[in-house]
């Protein structure tokens, strides 16, 4: 079966300065990727060439079979990112976020609906405006737009940032779903022994780089 | 692309409708600014005499701000980068934006006429209705168009307050002038007939074809990075 | 932008020719004689006009400006359109592009500097409403937008790319920011500038144009080649920088 | 010669911000031409 990541020597560069210095990494359908390493290492900018929002300098990207630098917008269907930023619109109620989001890709009002189930957004809070939620209502809602957008690549980035510890067995729980259910995920973390806990694979990021457990670039 | 304009129009116009920013900062701002143009004129007849242009500096100064506004909503919580990252289409997000602005800009322009109205005198003819209908839809939607464009172009980088008046203003200025004087026509100020006003409109007619055309292929380009 | 510190070959390499070839020193050394001549004729040996009296002085260096100023902002114009166009894409076109708006953009301030002294003497305004004399104005505040969008920063091809996209925008406005204050003045008085700019030319007279014409092209020609050429390297020390800062970057984790 | 002031003021501030222009840029190629190996000079 194809990987559904495939970076190869892959290197970006933002403004001048090289935030990926030639990456390789093969990630599976159904693998839940854990990257590691210190602030400023590289893990966001990994995140957002996987979801095509940073060039490729040098080197080869091949995402979901199909090769970055030439078929960027059908990558970028089917690939979900969640940064440091949720992407909602704040005045919007959560079923509108989740229905706008899933618009996007065409999908119907039963996929919806599925989503925001899932996300346990479906009863009381999704008539209510993002901006009166919680952080980690948030981040379900943005959740639940990755669902109904289908993303088949859900790229995560501190994830667990700012919730408290339900929300985190919640959020857990809820990425385990995911890849049962079919997603790939890379997950950029800090707390390492949460989503060790939940990761099938963790990764050091270094410099740019990917190191082996002892040391070594990959 | 109909599809995603239609989606993004109405989300816009939904935000608004919650947010209530437009219709509670940018209305009132419009309406002082009407204000303050017969402060520095000091003169009932200039003002009578120079309204039409007046309505329409208003509204290229409020058109500065709802182009800020519009793409503040998306880069409040990344909306901008999750749009792009999401793989939908840059020309559906410019005709939708295009097109909430344009609603937004012709509620702002009504309120602009009325109070020219009360405040500077204005008497509208009936003869010259359709024409002033005409004249409203095309550089509104001419105006939301470049301010959309530029818009985008601006709302991703660093310094776009100061990016965008620069970029708009001189591109806007066919619009401040063909309106203008095809309003004169319309209302008779200075004595202008009906017949003197169509041309404007031709005017602004080839602007709105330029920049629909022109937008919809380089909106993409614009707001990738 | 240059790091100093950076180790290259380049150091050994590096001659006091900067810019300059054969070539550009012929066109440069051209460029003095015709200034020179252009000085000469305009200011000592041309009489002056019947009309204008000595104020058509000025014109010998308004018409040689103006005409490098359009020259310049229609070839940023093509160079844009090369670098959007997929078969000859390439980043010299872009650098070309931004040479030549840069130059355009000192060349128009000249012309409008020009221009307003020679309208205060002819006219006794230092400007007037015409379609020609605004729209040039518009002009030169477009480009001045198109250098500030140039300055944003990004990639070498975003940069390109961004900028390409404002240059062809500029190209659908500035036709119709002309033609609509033509209508606009048209409605309002019968003559232009063009009707109240009689000018008998005299045989000398167009001989110093001429020469201004020329002396000017030179000189656009001569900026261009090393303008061209100076961003060509600031581009290439980006890249060299990028192996370095590549290493650097790698060798944060033995750290 | 009449209105002397204008006129030499516009062949003064032309020629003068060329200079100056031209200067810049032959000063810059300079600095950066040291940087710089000799096929990153394709007119070398």
């Amino acid at each position: 079966m194809d990987p559904v990541v495939h970076l190869s020597n892959a290197v970006a560069v933002l403004g001048q300065f090289p935030v990926l210095a030639g990456v390789n990494l093969t990630v599976n359908r159904g693998e839940i990727v854990l990257l590691q390493g210190p602030n400023g290492a590289g893990k966001t900018s990994l995140l957002r060439l996987c979801a095509g929002l940073l060039p490729l300098a040098r080197g080869e990207a091949v995402l979901l079979g199909c090769d970055l630098r030439t078929q960027r917008e059908a990558v970028r269907s089917r690939v979900g990112l969640l940064g440091h930023a949720n992407g909602l619109y704040a005045d919007l109620t959560v079923a509108e976020n989740v229905r706008f989001w899933g618009a996007t890709v065409g999908a119907s009002k039963p996929e919806v609906q599925a989503a925001l189930q899932r996300m346990g957004l479906a009863q009381r809070l999704s008539d209510v405006a993002v901006s009166r939620l919680s952080a980690g209502q948030k981040r379900r809602t943005a959740l639940a737009c990755l669902i109904a957008r289908r993303a088949e690549l859900w790229l995560l980035d501190e994830p667990h940032a700012g919730l408290d510890a339900a929300a985190r067995d919640e959020l857990d729980a809820t990425l385990r779903d995911a890849a049962a259910a079919g997603a790939t995920i890379i997950v950029a973390s800090h707390e390492l022994e949460r989503a060790g806990a939940l990761a099938t694979r963790v990764v050091e990021v270094v410099g740019g780089q990917i190191r082996t457990p002892n040391g070594e670039v990959a | 692309m109909f599809r995603v304009a239609r989606l993004i129009a109405a989300k816009d116009l939904r935000v608004e409708m919650r947010s209530r920013v437009v219709t509670n900062q940018v209305l009132p701002f419009a309406a002082i600014v009407m204000v303050m143009f017969a402060f520095a004129l000091n003169s009932d007849a200039v003002v009578s005499r120079v309204a039409p242009g007046l309505v329409w500096l208003a509204t290229l100064f409020s058109l500065l701000i709802l182009v800020q506004r519009s793409f503040a909503i998306e880069n409040a919580d990344g909306a901008t980068d999750a749009l792009r990252a999401a793989g939908v289409d840059p020309s559906g997000i410019f005709l939708g934006k295009a097109m909430a602005l344009a609603v937004q800009l012709a509620v702002l322009e009504l309120v602009l006429l009325v109070s020219a109205v009360v405040l500077y005198s204005t008497e509208l003819r009936v003869g010259g209705l359709v024409l002033l209908l005409v004249t409203f839809v095309a550089a509104t939607v001419g105006l939301a168009l470049v301010g959309t464009l530029y818009g985008g172009l601006a709302g991703g980088v660093r310094g776009r307050e100061t990016l965008l008046p620069l970029l708009l203003l001189p591109v806007v200025a066919p619009v401040l002038i063909g309106a203008t004087r095809a309003t004169e026509s319309a209302l008779g100020t200075g004595g202008a007939t009906v017949a003197d006003g169509w041309p404007w409109v031709g005017l602004l007619a080839v602007f709105v074809a330029l920049f629909s055309v022109g937008g919809t292929l380089a909106f993409g380009p614009l707001i990738e990075e | 932008m240059a790091t100093p510190d950076i180790e290259t070959p380049a150091t050994a390499a590096g001659t006091r020719a900067g810019t300059g070839t054969v070539f550009t020193r012929f066109i440069g050394l051209a460029t003095i004689v015709g200034m020179v001549a252009l000085g000469v004729f305009g200011l000592l040996l041309s009489p002056a006009d019947v009309q204008q009296s000595d104020s058509v002085r000025i014109l010998y260096i308004h018409v040689g400006t103006v005409w490098v100023a359009y020259v310049a902002f229609a070839f940023t114009a093509l160079a844009s359109a090369a670098y959007l166009w997929k078969r000859t894409t390439s980043l010299a076109w872009d650098r070309f592009a931004g040479a030549s708006a840069e130059i355009g953009v000192l060349f128009m301030a000249l012309t409008l500097l020009a221009g307003s002294l020679w309208g205060r003497l002819s006219w006794g305004k230092f400007w007037v409403w015409d379609a020609r004399v605004t729209s040039t104005a518009f002009m030169f505040v477009t480009y001045v937008g198109y250098l500030a969008v140039r300055g944003l920063g990004g990639s070498h091809h975003q940069r390109a790319r961004r900028s390409a996209v404002v240059a062809l925008l500029a190209v659908l406005e500035i036709p119709l920011v002309h033609f609509s204050v033509k209508l606009w003045r048209g409605l309002h008085q019968d003559s232009s500038v063009a009707d109240r700019t009689n000018v008998n030319l005299h045989g000398l007279m167009l001989f110093s144009l001429f020469i201004s014409v020329i002396a000017f092209t030179l000189l656009y020609v001569w900026l261009m080649m090393h303008r061209q050429r100076v961003l060509a390297m600031q581009d290439a020390i980006d890249n060299t920088g990028l192996d370095y800062a590549l290493q650097q970057r790698r060798d944060e984790g033995d750290l | 010669m009449e209105d002397l002031g204008f006129i030499l003021a516009t062949y003064i501030v032309t020629f003068g911000s060329v200079a100056a222009f031209a200067f810049a840029i032959v000063r810059r190629g300079r600095r950066l031409a040291a940087q710089l190996p000799a096929k990153d000079k394709p007119w070398t």
